[in-house]
């Protein structure tokens, strides 16, 4: 394969799960992508040069998430990476990226540690799109606070570091705001039943439910919670933005739930009207958060390209990623990569009632 | 006192869901002793076609028993052909062989439906209006009691079949000496592709019904019920068909007390130590006899 | 002294007494037959003896070396462990390996090197290794196994298999041998050659042996007492010629005179 | 025409050569024994005829109709049944539905309890344990049930292993007796004993078999007087 | 002395260090990915010696394997929290080994009255408490895993020389176990329980002695989980991890070690080849493993090794 020693083409690997657990996140992360890129490359591509996506599925697993970064850095030419989607397997394909200078952007790896080395440095080669998950966390504390919610109780993801790293920021933020923790429970992903968990939670004096997790659980819980007679408010973040919550949830359950993103359909917004048109035409389904981040992760990459100048190398590439001056704008909002190689952006708070989004605020966290 | 009440209901809800499909493990596995790992995904083939039938085809009462009748058919097939394809050439290899056999035509059954789908979840529309009950402080769905009704049902059905039918009795026949079994006139094949034919159904009906009562589903949804269904069948005596009922609801029980009793973070380990120590006490299973062997 | 003394033995399988209330002794070196109808309780009676089978009640006192142990209830391997061997009715040999290992696995019980002496393979190792296998090629040769030392013993003929499991109990090293049917399957003439063997096995290595035969040319032939078992009860004992002749016996048991 | 007719017939297990071109007849209403040493391929025999073993070469005709060609099913279905060596009772399953799973292919369930009734006159002990599950029987009470389950199929043609192994003195004079009978009744008997006093002296004709081959055959008193059989198979 | 090698061992030794030096060698000059393949291959194979000898040879049934690979794989990764130093390695396969002992004893004990699916479950059972529990737990790091888990001197060349050593002696020491008169006891209970019981072997005490051993194995190959992939997570350690090592197993033929080496490096050039082929990848590799199940149902050497087929030419020869 000689696709990277031709110049008319820009290859970038992907690496990301496309089988295994993470498959839903994988997938939409990488259709968005591929969207952005038949669109950059229909608009005559950078420079006249056509990006070309390097695909491999590391089916979830860390081990292959490696593999996978090594062959994509060593053997296939590319001037950077994109993925995975989870925080875990992100960490381990940075080190490879470290290891072999070639820049890498995951979408969504929202862990606080994903660009931080052991000695606390930031990965030089390492990059994110979304927020921290203790920036939103924090974000989600303030915001149930200052609607007057002081009694919370956590409904998690035992095993999602997503969700843990959302529920240690929340609990931090919510109890230094005087807010009180009434119960926490947790589930695993993949289940389907919640009753169980509910059934306690019903039982209990709170006022505000926070499921920190993602919309293939979260719809059934909320459409559980609400069946159970659960009808405090709901709270989330990011992993709830998707059409299969509502379309899991029902209609008449999405009452009184809010949550945090960088995106949302309910914007009024002509790029993001056009994106979902897009997305709809091509993959026969509703974009998610997912889909959105990887595609905006599509036009921030060919950005970050065009900036690096003619001679398109992984160091130059690097340097583009690195400038925090550098804005972006994209369906998910504009940024700037900060200096800890996580984006600087605000975060929208989406309200849903009756299943549609009635109210999006954006939300400064102090 | 009426949380407690919730929590039994809840807890027999799930138990139904893993009974259901776990009567299709252990009835495979009675007569032809194979962990079919694939059978969590003949049953998640069976809620797609389930999905099909019901978006596509008709919706309401009616759509509801087509895709029954469809998915079982379906799943009937796909089983009889996974039987002949993959397992028969493996009859007189090792135990473990079939098993990783199975393994296999899981990932196979998994990724071509991903293939052709995508991996999303997708809603499944409920054909009928999922009422919810709510009696005192307690509420079941509409759905829950169909699908215990159906598990009970088709647990007398198949047991009658396996004990006093002559085809039940023909498989049994089989399972303990298919050589003997030919002495008697038996056709092994036809007897194993019958096995196979029902226990596939079962699995459809079983993706069908719970694909409804969750109201959503995705190509791996067969991996985690159909491992907990196995657990069930174990539990409850592999091999027998009340057994997988029992094991089932236990299962299903013993999970919700841990989470709504002791810690839902803890709930799969409490199940898993439970279930060890009913083990240790019952090496067979709740409804199995330890027979030792007559030497 | 007897080395064994059954003393009120008694299995229940749920409603079904397999044995009631067996009393009997064996003295050293003596052959004795076991008889009785079919379903009479031999066979559970040997699971009993060899740990098989846990006793309903009663008591199997061994002594072997002038001190007397109850065994009833004891685990198969430590009974083997003091000295009772057995076969089996239906042959259970260790199918897939070779004649030879059969009967090494057999003499593991006085193996006299330590795992961590097998794993770096210390001179004791060598040692021992090299006596097990001279004596079980010696054993092996007694049974008219030696041709055949590294088949597979499912490939053997059924009466070679029968001979492997009795050389496989001797290879225990023990001091009372129990056989169940070993000529079930064989035909008179090499019925004629078990009974010599049995016979040279019994002189040779100095044991008490116990057979259940159904061939009475075997057990008339070979057995200087036989106890007889009728629906789990002992209706009989003595030397061959007063069983032959006993009216009990003759007809629950051996339908004529022979 | 004979009832069953072998010509030439081979059968090798992997490179062992069983079976090295064996004819023999069976003709209606025989009894014919088959006898020879262990390994002798006997069983061998059996297993062809019965279909459980696939030949290698040769004919096997029952009543013209070629077996070797048919599933063991349907071999069973024209009338031929075998108990098999080793007994091969169903565990797991009671006596009773033991012997039923014998009467597999027979409707009339008149006649089926007839030849309950008349396996339960055999062997009372059966009846005695019909709810017992058939793994805990004793190896001769095992060894009843197989023969009485044969007896459900009511065969054309009925092949026996050494029945009589096993079985107490009692009753392998009885099983004789028994197998007596069932010729009376009209079914052909192939008889594969190692008790071959016995078998000689109920058998129209035999068959003396060694390696593979067929080495003597004649009628049964002929065979039992002969100086060779004496020596070799009844042990003086 | 003059036995310390017997021709058997010899050819064991001589086979090993073969392979190994051709390894070694192979991966000098392969590209990274084929290293990472290697490294890869190298960690499956270790654990599945470990399992082989539970499955095929004492012949009970684990599903649990992946429980015992993640406790090594923490033991090294909490302790690799400090400095990521061989001498802690060292120490944490120590730690490793000694829970993975001792928790193995804990499940041997109450469950090898269980037969076949019974003792399955129930060790399935056991390697899930022991990944929720690492979940739950602050000193693993929970569901958010370990990170920072590479070696400080030691680069993937010294990584895999340490892993070839380790395929060697775990060889050495399972074939010098079988080959002995205890490992002939084991093999009797894989025959015959009740038989080998009759013969004197105390049935439990070799199984659970199996198992120890195999667990250890499982343990050490765990430990080289964190530097191989820098980071750990409790979902790593799932059902599915002792699946694949089963596989391995089962396809290079239970009781087979020349077949666990073999099938360890197919199924790792497999998957990397496989890589290409994105979106069937999963299909492909299903298809692959039902045909070779179904045309080699003992597996690609049976319960052979390779030096039985070297000693059988030769006493053809002979
Ligand atoms: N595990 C068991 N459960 C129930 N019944 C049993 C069991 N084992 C044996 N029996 C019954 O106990 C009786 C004695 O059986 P046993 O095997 O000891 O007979 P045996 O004297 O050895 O007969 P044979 O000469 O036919 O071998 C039989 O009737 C048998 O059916
Ligand atoms: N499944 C098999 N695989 C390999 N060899 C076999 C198999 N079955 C039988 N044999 C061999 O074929 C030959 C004939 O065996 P067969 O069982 O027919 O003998 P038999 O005359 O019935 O002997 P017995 O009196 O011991 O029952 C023997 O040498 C035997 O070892
Ligand atoms: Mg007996
Ligand atoms: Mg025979």
């Amino acid at each position: 394969d000689d696709g990277g020693s031709d110049s008319d083409t820009i290859r970038v690997g992907v690496n990301y799960g496309t089988t295994g657990p993470y498959a839903t996140y994988g997938t939409s992360s990488v259709e968005g992508t591929k969207l952005a890129v038949k669109e950059i490359n229909k608009n005559g591509g950078i420079n006249g040069k056509k990006i070309e996506l390097v695909e491999m599925d590391n089916k979830s697993d860390t081990n292959e998430a490696v593999n996978i970064a090594t062959k994509l850095t060593t053997e296939e030419d590319v001037v950077l990476t994109l993925g995975p989607e989870v925080s875990g397997n992100t960490k381990a394909a940075i080190s490879v990226a470290n290891k072999n200078k070639i820049p890498l952007i995951s979408p969504s790896a929202t862990d606080d540690k994903v660009t931080v080395n052991k000695d606390g440095s930031v990965t030089e080669y390492g990059y994110k799109m979304c927020f921290n998950d203790s920036y939103q966390g924090k974000a989600l504390a303030q915001y149930a606070i200052a609607q007057g919610k002081t009694k919370a109780v956590i409904y998690g993801d035992s095993s999602s570091d997503y969700s843990k790293g959302l529920t240690k920021a929340f609990e931090e933020e919510f109890k230094k705001q005087n807010g009180t923790i009434v119960a926490s429970e947790n589930y695993v992903e993949g289940d389907t039943d919640f009753n169980a968990a509910l059934t306690n939670i019903k039982g209990k004096d709170f006022d505000v439910l926070f499921i920190p997790g993602y919309y293939n659980e979260a719809g059934l819980i909320i459409k559980q919670a609400r069946t159970q007679g659960i009808n405090q408010m709901i709270l989330g973040a990011d992993g709830f933005d998707s059409p299969t919550l509502i379309e899991l949830g029902g209609t008449e359950n999405l009452k009184d739930v809010f949550f945090t993103t960088h995106f949302s359909i309910a914007e009024e917004n002509k790029d993001i009207d056009n994106f979902i048109a897009a997305y709809k035409d091509e993959f026969g389904k509703e974009p998610d958060a997912f889909a959105a981040l990887g595609y905006d992760l599509g036009y921030y990459m060919a950005d970050s390209i065009e900036r690096a100048g003619d001679d398109i190398t992984p160091e130059t590439v690097n340097k583009a990623l690195s400038d925090t001056k550098a804005k972006f704008s994209g369906i998910t909002g504009s940024f700037s990569m900060g200096k800890d190689h996580v984006p600087v952006k605000t975060i929208k708070i989406v309200e849903l009632q009756a299943g549609e989004p009635v109210n999006v605020v954006n939300f400064d966290v102090k | 006192m009426s949380q407690f009440i919730q929590q039994l209901i809840n807890g027999l809800s799930i138990g139904s869901v893993f009974a259901l499909i776990a009567l299709g493990y252990t009835m495979v596995y009675g007569i032809i002793k194979l962990i079919n790992f694939a059978h969590g995904d003949i049953y998640m083939v069976g809620a797609f076609v389930g999905y099909f039938c019901i978006t596509r085809l008709a919706s309401g009462f009616f759509g509801l028993i087509l895709a029954l009748v469809i998915a079982m058919a379906a799943c009937a097939i796909l089983g009889v052909i996974i039987e002949k394809v993959a397992y028969k050439p493996l009859r007189n290899a090792s135990r473990i062989t079939a098993l990783i056999t199975a393994m296999g035509v899981s990932y196979f059954l998994q990724y071509t439906m991903v293939y052709f789908v995508g991996p999303s979840k997708r809603v499944m529309p409920a054909p009928f209006e999922n009422t919810v009950f709510k009696i005192g402080g307690i509420t079941f769905n509409l759905s829950t009691v169909i699908i215990i009704a159906v598990t009970i049902f088709l647990m007398l059905l198949l047991q009658y079949v396996v004990k006093r039918t002559k085809m039940g009795k023909a498989m049994r026949a089989v399972s303990a000496d298919p050589d003997a079994a030919r002495l008697m006139g038996i056709n092994v094949n036809q007897t194993i592709s019958f096995t196979f034919a029902i226990g596939s159904a079962l699995a459809g009906a079983a993706g069908v019904l719970i694909g409804i009562h969750y109201n959503s589903i995705e190509p791996l949804m067969g991996t985690i019920p159909g491992l907990k269904a196995f657990i069930a069948a174990v539990f409850g005596g592999i091999g027998i068909i009340p057994g997988a009922m029992f094991g089932g609801i236990s299962i299903g029980v013993i999970q919700t007390f841990a989470a709504g009793y002791i810690s839902s973070l803890w709930q799969d380990a409490v199940v898993y130590a439970l279930l060890i120590f009913i083990l240790v006490v019952k090496p067979s299973g709740l409804l199995g006899k330890n027979v030792k062997e007559k030497v | 002294m007897a080395i064994l003394s059954v003393k009120s033995l008694t299995k229940n399988f749920g409603g079904l007494c397999a044995n009631s209330n067996i009393n009997m002794e064996i003295e050293k070196d003596e052959l004795i037959g076991l008889i009785g109808p079919n379903g009479a309780g031999k066979t559970t009676l040997f699971n009993m003896l060899t740990g098989v089978y846990e006793p309903s009640e009663g008591q199997i006192v061994i002594n072997f070396d002038g001190k007397e142990k109850d065994i009833a209830g004891k685990k198969p391997y430590v009974i083997t462990k003091m000295g009772i061997a057995r076969t089996f009715q239906n042959i259970r040999l260790f199918k897939d390996l070779t004649v030879l290992d059969n009967v090494k696995i057999a003499m593991h019980k006085d193996v006299q090197y330590n795992l961590l002496q097998a794993i770096f393979r210390t001179p004791k190792f060598f040692k021992e290794e090299e006596r097990m296998e001279k004596e079980a090629n010696e054993l092996l040769k007694i049974l008219k196994l030696d041709t055949k030392i590294g088949e597979l013993a499912s490939n053997l003929p059924y009466g070679e298999q029968r001979r492997l499991e009795i050389a496989r109990a001797l290879a225990t090293n023990p001091k009372l041998l129990f056989l169940d049917e070993p000529a079930a399957g064989m035909n008179p003439q090499e019925t004629a050659e078990l009974t010599e063997l049995i016979r040279f096995i019994k002189e040779k290595f100095e044991i008490s042996v116990v057979l259940i035969e159904h061939d009475m040319s075997l057990v008339m032939n070979l057995c200087e007492r036989i106890y007889v078992l009728d629906y789990g009860k002992l209706i009989a004992s003595g030397n061959p010629e007063e069983i032959a002749q006993n009216p009990r016996v003759i007809e629950a048991y051996l339908g004529e005179e022979i | 025409m004979a009832m069953l007719e072998i010509k030439k017939l081979e059968l090798n297990y992997g490179v062992i050569k069983a079976l090295k071109g064996i004819d023999m007849e069976v003709n209606q209403g025989e009894i014919v024994t088959l006898i020879g040493a262990n390994g002798a391929g006997k069983s061998s025999t059996l297993k062809a005829i019965s279909g459980i073993e696939k030949i290698s070469g040769g004919e096997i005709l029952f009543n013209g109709e070629e077996l070797s060609k048919m599933n063991a099913q349907d071999i069973v279905k024209v009338g031929v049944s075998q108990v098999p060596e080793g007994r091969r009772i169903f565990a797991g399953m009671s006596v009773l539905e033991n012997l039923e799973m014998g009467a597999y292919l027979r409707k009339d369930a008149e006649e089926i309890k007839e030849s309950l009734e008349l396996v339960y006159k055999h062997f009372p002990i059966l009846k005695d344990r019909s709810k017992q599950n058939a793994a805990t029987l004793s190896g001769g009470e095992q060894q009843m049930l197989a023969m009485g389950r044969a007896l459900m199929s009511k065969p054309k043609l009925l092949l026996l292993d050494e029945p009589s192994m096993g079985l107490a003195p009692i009753l392998v004079k009885s099983i004789f007796s028994i197998i007596s009978d069932i010729k009376e009744q009209g079914t052909t008997v192939l008889l594969v004993e190692q008790n071959a006093r016995m078998a000689l002296s109920i058998a129209d004709r035999a068959y003396v078999m060694e390696t593979g081959k067929i080495v003597l055959s004649g009628n049964g008193k002929e065979l039992m007087d002969s100086e060779e059989i004496q020596k070799a198979y009844l042990g003086g | 002395m003059k036995h310390l090698f017997t021709k058997k061992n010899l050819m064991w030794l001589l086979f090993g260090a073969l392979i190994c030096i051709a390894m070694y060698f192979v991966f000098g000059v392969v590209t990274q990915k084929w290293q990472k393949t290697l490294i890869t291959a190298a960690y499956y194979i270790i654990g599945a010696l470990g399992l082989n000898l539970i499955i095929g040879v004492s012949g009970q049934f684990s599903l649990g394997h992946a429980g015992f690979i993640a406790i090594g794989a923490y033991s090294v990764g909490v302790v690799f929290q400090g400095d990521a130093t061989l001498a802690n390695f060292a120490l944490g396969i120590a730690i490793g080994v000694v829970i993975t002992c001792a928790v193995a004893l804990i499940i041997a004990v109450p469950t090898f009255r269980l037969r076949g699916d019974y003792l399955a479950i129930a060790t399935l059972g056991f390697s899930e408490i022991i990944r929720i529990a690492i979940q739950n737990m602050k000193i693993t790091g929970g569901a958010s895993g370990l990170s920072y888990l590479s070696f400080e001197n030691i680069n993937d060349h010294g990584m895999f020389l340490m892993m070839l050593i380790t395929i060697v002696l775990s060889i050495l020491l399972i074939v010098n176990f079988v080959k002995s008169s205890h490992g002939r006891a084991t093999i009797s209970v894989r025959e015959d329980e009740i038989a080998s019981e009759a013969m004197g072997v105390n049935t439990t005490k070799y199984k659970t002695i199996a198992f120890l051993i195999g667990a250890s194995l499982a343990a050490i190959a765990g430990a080289y989980v964190g530097p191989m992939n820098f980071f750990i997570k409790p979902g790593d350690f799932g059902f599915q991890k002792s699946i694949d090592v089963l596989v391995i197993v089962v396809l290079g033929g239970m009781g087979s070690l020349s077949g666990t080496v073999i099938a360890g490096i197919f199924i790792a050039v497999i998957n990397t080849l496989l890589q290409n082929y994105s979106d069937i990848r999963m299909i492909l590799y299903a298809i692959i493993l039902v045909t070779t199940m179904i045309f080699r149902p003992k597996g690609l050497f049976g319960n052979k090794e390779i030096t039985d087929i070297f000693s059988k030419k030769r006493k053809e020869a002979e």
